[in-house]
């Protein structure tokens, strides 16, 4: 063998403060020209007016952010899904948005079919569980060695799979979560703050609070549990794990359910604020941006993200949206990403790609 | 025919020219070199013959003078054969694969003053005795890869030569006087003179003149209606008579293409690219393709499996029948039909036999399985007996009338005579002038009346078909006086699949016997499927079922020889199987992998004697070397068993039974 | 392929005349890794020059800067004459200069045909809309440059695997595509990383005539990095030897054979 | 078994680098334009040929535009649809600024306005693979659907937001609106495929084909060739996304109509197509047309093949059931053979080739 090294990866620019001076060069001389030539105020509607709102109006803005947070959160948890199937088995799990949908329509589907609320969350976590032992049998065993590509397309197809056979147990129509069985708050806290009214819902602020909590109780998982630790040694490397006495299939069969848990507990809080339909199933690609923005190994990042893409999101269509028709929460979040991507390809939290040759 | 052809073309630079007028934009020779065949049409042959004729002229060859040439089949080696007897020079192939040792002496013998060679390998070959060939003034060679820093001042492309020849030729004094060159030749002039392989001494030059050539050519241009149409693949020695005939002179007279494969490794992909509908090989070439079909038949699934041998079996029934023009019942044809598009159609495809017209082998005897093998499905695959001295014809079989045992009637214009010892004679227009410089065997070999002497044993069937027994010289006799023919008896064992090898041992004995060598992988074959467990070849060889299966073998062998005139005394007695594989590395086999036998009595003296002294088994050991160069000993004890022995003369007993 | 003085047989000479290109004061770091430290040496044309040295003394690193995969941060690379600063690798491709891989780089996708062809990608200059013809003057195009392909394919043996996917080759074969791949470029100068890693003794054989060959018959200048401390005794003109980044000798094979810096820190080492 | 291989030589290098080299291969294709050129027309009712042979034309259109992308240059894409919608849009523009030119020279130009789109959004392709760029496709995929409703200039402000398809004809035949017969826009479906076919066909068997392709597989071997890999990516962006814009173009005149052109290109279609492209086979032309077979006449076969076996199945039920065996028969290909359609229909014709042997 001789000496392996490492390619820098390509940079548009050599160092990132030449790189940063030149964008915002090229704001004010863009904005210098444009005003100049401006007759309608576009520029002025673009890059002034907002913020004058902004302060204008704090808490408009309060609310928004809280709004774009709520939102955030469910990102986060998706992504967090995301991020679990990835460090441990290395799959990019598409299937996670409708894991979300699917989970959420059983319990419901059980509730309607009279069985006790609490009783359905547990029957519908034996569903999860059900779904992960046969995934990992069905899908992960026999692809086992394939390339990432493949096992990816994979869950392209466990998407489809679950969509059609939701809705054909389910109903393709959008239902009602059981929030009030399970003791989930309705209705919402006014807040008097910087002279107007923000208005929080009860659900949102449980959302958030069964968010964190979870995302602790992951983060005790790993840290404190002898599965948590091989399920961290794994991501490094399989013999790792098998070393700590676990199987890779068990391995895969955990995580996979883990995953199905934060899907149940994202469609009960999705399906409270919302209603519970297949239209989750697109809402879950957002959580592609936040993986690019957190990176796809870390769940600090993922939750980071998840907020910057919801807040960001929020803001954009609230402030800026207006001006060219509204509606541009269904791509601004890519395109959030997409800048990131140029600047900071492996994210936020993610490592220093390198390119080995 | 003959003679109209050799009033006008009666040389092959005339005969060329012929072409280039009557068929100038037909293809004459392929090569599949750089990816895909070039290729060359009559005309454009016609023009790099002439160029390269004037080339060898201004370097300095004369009429006369002789030419070696040495190399794989290759379109510009067939040309130079063509552009040295333009002026009148005598071409020598070559084996290209002989030591230098080998070449040395054919080049001095023949006093080749120019070598035509292929690469730098025959240039180095060359260059290392070039202190033994004084004649030899220069060398030319088609590919240059690696010759670039050689000293050129005795060594040229052949791709230059013809350039030059062809700028000397813008002259036009120059090119009236190169013509008058070639109209000088005349089919009485030695065309060529071929070096016999030597098994037995040293190479002899048999001298043909254009016209010998060109009969042999007509004689087999004329029996299986080739023409231009037909395409054929060289990939045979060119030093061969065989070849000569077949890619050259044949190619020239009935002007159809010669296919040069792009490298021996390639020989069936390219056959198979060209689709050739005139095709020679030895008997080994077929057994090859046969079995590797049967190996690679065993890892298909077994419903095709099933097929394909329930097919081979209607084959069997029905197909030499229908390929000979017979009555079939209409089951069995329809049968064949649906058997040729299933498995024969493709089998062929597979081979490259799909167009094949008429296809030949001989060289030595072929199996009768392996024989109607093909023919039944649908090769019209044929055998001849011909010898460099005859210029290759003396028996072919016609269609119609082929038979897997005999090699057929005399050939067209060839008159046959069988001497007292048994020997073969012939006599015909195309045979040869004599030996190069060498008058005492020229006189040897031919009768005071124009026959030739063959050197093989053999006799007319009832049907006036030829079989040839052994060399006449090899064919010995029992104590009783009866016939032993080694070879035949070996032969005729060596057909089973499961026999590799036969050495039978006789002459002034009693009786005769044999010791075998089994095939390794067909035996093992057998074994595997009958459960039969061995750890070597030694355990193998001598396990008793392998033993049963042997002795069925030669069993057979004895009806058949029982049934045969003059051979039923040569039936198998005992036998025994050798406890190792003959090898050339221990010297038991020539490099050609042909049985020494005299060696082999000596080598295996304990059990020749107890084949003869009626004990059922010996004791022997015996010295080998490994394939990394280490000796060491084999010891065994060697079981003999007997066999049956027919009464001779008539049908034996029940062997439909037994087939 | 330029004209060389041609010799009685079997022997050669090379035009050693001018440095073709020159490597000056290189020093090269991965953030506080130094992989190279003020290496300096020269490449004359028509040369077999050796790069040698330890594991990790940064020769896979240098072919990486002289074909402009690394950017050195210190020191220039002069190449016919040209000083750079920056280079990319398809520039240094366009420029002439072709390599291997330590670890066989071919495209396993594709048939060992289309991966030499890829070296004539440079060298083909139809355009979108001819191409899409595949008629006219690109499959005229295409079929000289399958000429040049099937001379390379000749030349280096490799006919009965033409039209194979090159992903199931034996790995022998797969680095003599490479360097087929590689002289399809026709470069002037050729990086050749351990042509002969991994390869039994026969293919080693069969790999070192080839680079023999082409150096003589097209007097291609080639530069190669190898362990087989005979192969590069037998193959090079030149010997350079690095260890930890740093040059400690530059000469004749037989120069550096004798010098003691090197037999204490290379041949003394088993490898 | 059909193949007769021998006597199939090639005397010059054009005829080696033919597409088809074996004469079985050409028949065979010849068979199949005969059939799709007479017996298609002549013996399929409208209904066939509306709802089974054009969706199916299209599809394969663009499944060999995404499959350019994707299986040749390795750059995996999820704004298919919306790269369609960009064709269909430019198309209806350009219908409406000339109304004079013939609609199917129209058709083949809002190709290159979604070609341009392509590249802008393959221009961060340089810097990321893989997944990421999946999501920067997926940028493209809802901002351009974003746009295709949100920005009235592209429906020429039409208070519905749809688009219409204007009646346009040939030598007085109707070629496009309701008076078009499915026949005729067969014929023009067929005419546009057949054609954009072989250029495929052209340009992946020569320079820029391996130029993308040497991009997948290695593409720091690819740079050292000379390859500029933003050229070839862009490229392959272009020519893909050509390929998919005329199939947008074709889906919305030839096939739906305008009304629906707000709601067909959605990311769902874009999966469709990825889902054709990897069932299909990736880097395989014909692989695409077998995927778009596959997976546009499944859900049709479904709909109207359980009925007549008598399985009782309502027109949801079989939506469902229809998604249900695409996943799993996605999830069965890519564990069974994840080289897709095209290498078993391959490794099919290489039996055929050695029959009787088995390799």
């Amino acid at each position: 063998m001789s000496d392996i090294a490492t390619r820098p990866a390509p940079s548009l620019l050599a160092s990132p403060l030449v790189k940063f001076g030149l964008i915002v060069a090229a704001i004010v001389v863009a904005l210098a020209i444009g005003v100049r030539l401006d007759t309608s105020n576009t520029l002025y509607a673009i890059f002034v007016d907002p913020f004058q709102q902004m302060v204008q109006a704090p808490d408009l803005l309060v609310q928004t952010v809280w709004e774009g947070l709520v939102s955030g959160v469910l990102y986060a948890l998706i992504a967090l899904g995301f991020v679990l199937i990835f460090k441990a088995s290395g799959v990019f799990n598409f299937a996670q948005g409708i894991m979300v949908v699917f989970a959420a329509l059983t319990l419901v589907g059980l509730y309607e079919k009279g069985v006790p609320a609490f009783l359905a969350v547990i029957i519908t976590l034996g569903v999860m569980f059900a779904l992960a032992v046969t995934i990992e049998r069905v899908v992960l065993r026999p692809l086992v060695n394939q390339p990432d590509i493949i096992l990816f397309m994979a869950t392209f197809g466990i998407t489809y799979f679950l969509i059609g056979f939701g809705e054909a147990l389910f109903g393709g129509n959008p239902k009602q979560m059981i929030a009030e069985q399970l003791y989930l708050p309705k209705g919402a806290v006014d807040l008097q703050i910087l002279g107007g009214l923000v208005s929080l819902q009860k659900i949102d602020i449980a959302a958030a609070l069964i968010a964190s909590l979870m995302i602790a109780a992951l983060a005790a998982f790993f840290q404190y549990t002898r599965i948590g630790r091989a399920l961290r040694a794994v991501a490094d490397s399989h013999k790792a794990a098998l070393s700590v006495g676990i199987s890779l299939n068990q391995i895969w069969v955990i995580v996979w359910f883990t995953a199905g848990i934060v899907a149940l507990i994202t469609g009960i809080m999705w399906g409270a604020r919302s209603d519970v339909s297949f239209a989750l199933e697109i809402v879950a690609l957002k959580a592609l941006p936040v993986l690019i923005l957190g990176g796809f190994t870390s769940i600090p990042g993922a939750i980071v993200g998840g907020l910057i893409i919801g807040i960001g999101e929020k803001l954009g269509e609230f402030y800026w949206g207006p001006l060219v028709g509204g509606g541009i929460e269904s791509w601004l979040a890519y395109f959030i990403a997409l800048g990131f991507l140029l600047f900071r390809p492996q994210g936020l939290f993610g490592d220093k790609i390198i390119e080995r040759i | 025919m003959a003679s109209g052809t050799a009033g006008q073309a009666d040389t092959f630079p005339k005969l060329l020219l012929r072409n280039a007028r009557e068929r100038a934009s037909r293809v004459a020779f392929r090569h599949k070199d750089l990816g895909i065949w070039q290729s060359w049409n009559w005309a454009e042959v016609a023009e790099h013959v002439r160029n390269f004729a004037k080339g060898l002229a201004d370097l300095g060859l004369k009429r006369g003078e002789k030419v070696a040439i040495i190399g794989q089949n290759r379109p510009r080696l067939y040309w130079s054969m063509c552009a040295a007897q333009w002026i009148g020079a005598i071409p020598v192939p070559v084996y290209a694969d002989g030591v230098a040792e080998e070449m040395a002496y054919v080049l001095d013998h023949a006093e080749a003053v120019f070598a035509v060679v292929q690469d730098q390998e025959q240039v180095d070959k060359l260059l290392s005795i070039a202190d033994r060939l004084p004649h030899l003034r220069h060398m030319l060679y088609d590919e240059p890869r690696g010759l670039r820093d050689y000293d050129h001042s005795k060594l040229h492309a052949i791709e230059t030569v013809i350039a030059d020849g062809g700028r000397a030729l813008k002259d036009s004094q120059a090119e009236a006087a190169l013509a008058r060159e070639m109209e000088q030749g005349q089919g009485s002039d030695l065309g060529i003179i071929l070096y016999t392989s030597g098994t037995t001494g040293r190479p002899k030059g048999v001298m043909l003149s254009h016209y010998n050539v060109l009969i042999a050519a007509e004689i087999g241009c004329g029996f299986d209606g080739l023409n231009e149409t037909d395409e054929v693949i060289a990939y045979l020695p060119i030093a061969w008579v065989g070849d000569h005939v077949f890619s050259y002179a044949q190619a020239m007279l009935a002007g159809f293409c010669v296919n040069c494969p792009e490298s021996p490794d390639t020989v069936i992909d390219d056959r198979r690219e060209v689709g050739t509908t005139y095709a020679f090989a030895p008997p080994r070439v077929f057994e090859n393709m046969l079995t590797v079909t049967m190996v690679r038949m065993e890892d298909a699934g077994a419903l095709k499996r099933k097929m394909f041998h329930y097919f081979l079996d209607v084959a069997k029934r029905y197909g030499e029948q229908i390929l000979n023009g017979e009555s079939v019942p209409l089951k069995g044809r329809l049968l064949y039909k649906l058997g040729d598009w299933l498995v024969y159609g493709p089998l062929r495809n597979r081979f490259g036999l799909t167009n094949i017209k008429v296809g030949y082998t001989a060289g030595e005897a072929i199996g009768p399985e392996l024989f109607r093998f093909y023919r039944s499905i649908g090769v019209n695959l044929k055998q001849l007996y011909g010898q460099t001295e005859a210029g290759v014809y003396i028996t072919m079989q016609p269609n119609g009338e082929i038979k897997a045992d005999t090699v057929g009637k005399p050939a067209p214009m060839v008159e046959i005579r069988i001497d007292d010892n048994g020997e073969v004679l012939y006599r015909s227009p195309s045979i040869f002038g004599g030996y190069y410089k060498d008058p005492d065997k020229t006189a040897e070999t031919m009768t005071a009346d124009g026959y030739v002497r063959s050197g093989d044993a053999g006799f007319f069937d009832d049907g006036g078909h030829l079989k040839i027994i052994d060399r006449a010289k090899d064919v010995g006799k029992l104590a009783s006086g009866d016939l032993f023919p080694p070879k035949y008896i070996e032969n005729k064992l060596k057909f089973y699949p499961n026999i590799k090898e036969a050495v039978a041992f006789g002459q002034g004995r009693d009786y005769a016997t044999v010791a075998l060598n089994i095939d390794l992988i067909a035996v093992g074959n057998w074994a595997e499927r009958n459960n039969v467990v061995y750890a070597s070849y030694q355990e193998l060889a001598g396990h008793d079922l392998v033993y049963d299966m042997i002795a069925k073998h030669v069993d057979e062998v004895n009806r058949s020889l029982a049934a045969e005139p003059m051979m039923g005394g040569a039936q198998i007695k005992r036998f025994l199987i050798l406890h190792k594989e003959l090898d050339a590395d221990d010297g038991e086999l020539t490099r050609t992998q042909k049985v020494r036998r005299g060696f082999i009595a000596e080598r295996y003296a304990p059990l020749v004697t107890a084949l003869y002294d009626g004990s059922d088994a010996a004791d022997i050991s015996t010295e080998v070397t490994f394939e990394d160069g280490r000796k060491g000993v084999i010891a065994a004890r060697v079981k003999v068993r007997d066999a049956k022995v027919y009464p001779t003369g008539q049908e034996a007993p029940s062997s439909a039974k037994a087939a | 392929m330029n004209a060389e003085p041609i010799n009685v047989t079997g022997t050669l000479i090379r035009a050693k005349g001018e440095v073709l290109l020159s490597v000056e004061n290189i020093s090269l770091r991965f953030g506080g890794v130094k992989a190279i430290t003020d290496v300096s040496f020269d490449i004359r044309k028509g040369e077999i020059r050796a790069i040698i040295g330890p594991n990790g003394a940064g020769k896979t690193s240098m072919l990486n800067c002289i074909n402009g995969f690394y950017q050195p941060q210190e020191g220039q690379i002069v190449f016919k004459g040209e000083r750079r600063a920056k280079m990319r690798p398809h520039r240094a491709a366009a420029g002439g200069i072709a390599r291997t891989f330590q670890n066989v780089a071919l495209f396993k996708g594709m048939s060992t045909l289309d991966n030499i062809m890829t070296g004539r990608t440079l060298k083909m200059k139809k355009g979108f809309f001819w191409q899409a013809l595949r008629h006219g003057p690109a499959m005229q195009e295409e079929i000289a440059h399958r000429r040049v392909v099937e001379d390379i394919i000749d030349f280096l043996q490799i006919e009965h695997i033409r039209k194979l996917p090159v992903g199931k080759l034996p790995y022998g074969l797969q680095k003599r595509v490479e360097l087929g791949r590689a002289l399809a470029m026709e470069p002037e100068l050729l990086l050749l990383d351990e042509p002969m890693a991994g390869m039994n003794l026969e293919e080693k054989e069969d790999m070192c005539r080839f680079i023999l060959d082409v150096n003589n018959q097209f007097g291609t200048t080639i530069a190669l990095i190898e362990h087989d401390m005979g192969v590069v005794m037998d193959l090079s003109d030149r010997v350079v030897v690095l260890e930890y980044g740093r040059k400690i000798a530059d000469g004749t094979p037989d120069e550096v054979k004798a010098n003691q810096k090197v037999i204490d820190a290379y041949l003394g080492v088993a490898h | 078994m059909l193949y007769r291989e021998a006597g199939q030589y090639k005397s010059s290098y054009a005829s080696d680098m033919a597409v088809f080299p074996l004469k079985e291969d050409r028949i065979g294709i010849a068979v199949i334009l005969a059939i799709a050129l007479v017996a298609v027309p002549f013996l399929g009712s409208d209904f066939f040929i509306a709802s089974v042979m054009i969706p199916f034309l299209i599809f394969s259109l663009a499944a060999i535009g995404l499959n350019i992308l994707t299986g040749y240059t390795g750059l995996i894409s999820l704004g298919t649809a919306a790269f369609m919608g960009v064709g269909a849009y430019s198309c209806y523009k350009l219908t409406t600024l000339f109304p004079g030119v013939n609609i199917i020279v129209l058709i083949l130009l809002s190709g290159l306005f979604s070609a341009g789109i392509g590249v802008l959004f393959g221009l961060p392709s340089l810097r990321i693979k893989g997944f990421y760029l999946a999501v920067a496709t997926l940028a493209a995929q809802f901002f351009l659907q974003w746009a295709f409703v949100r920005v009235p200039w592209l429906f020429n402000y039409n208070a519905s937001g749809a688009i219409e398809v204007p009646q346009r004809t040939l030598f007085d035949i109707p070629l496009t609106g309701a008076a078009a017969t499915p026949e005729t826009r067969y014929f023009v479906c067929l005419g546009l495929v057949v054609v954009l076919t072989w250029f495929a066909s052209n340009i992946v068997h020569g320079k820029l084909g391996r130029s993308w392709m040497a991009v997948r597989d290695m593409d720091i071997a690819a740079e050292l060739m000379g390859i500029k890999l933003l050229n070839a990516k862009l490229m392959a962006f272009a020519v893909s996304s050509y390929f998919c814009g005329v199939a947008g173009a074709m889906m919305i005149f030839l096939w739906y109509g305008g009304g629906e052109a707000a709601d067909v290109f959605s990311i769902r279609l874009s999966f469709n197509i990825l889902f054709m492209v990897i069932i299909g086979g990736l880097g395989s032309l014909i692989g695409s047309f077998f995927g778009a077979a596959f997976l546009s006449i499944l859900p049709t076969a479904l709909k109207f093949g359980l009925p007549a076996l008598g399985i009782p199945i309502q027109g949801a039920a079989a939506e469902h059931v229809t998604f249900m065996l695409v996943g799993a028969l996605i999830i069965t290909f890519l564990i069974v053979e994840p080289h897709g359609l095209a290498r078993l229909w391959q490794i099919g014709k290489q039996k055929l080739r050695t029959w009787p042997f088995p390799y």
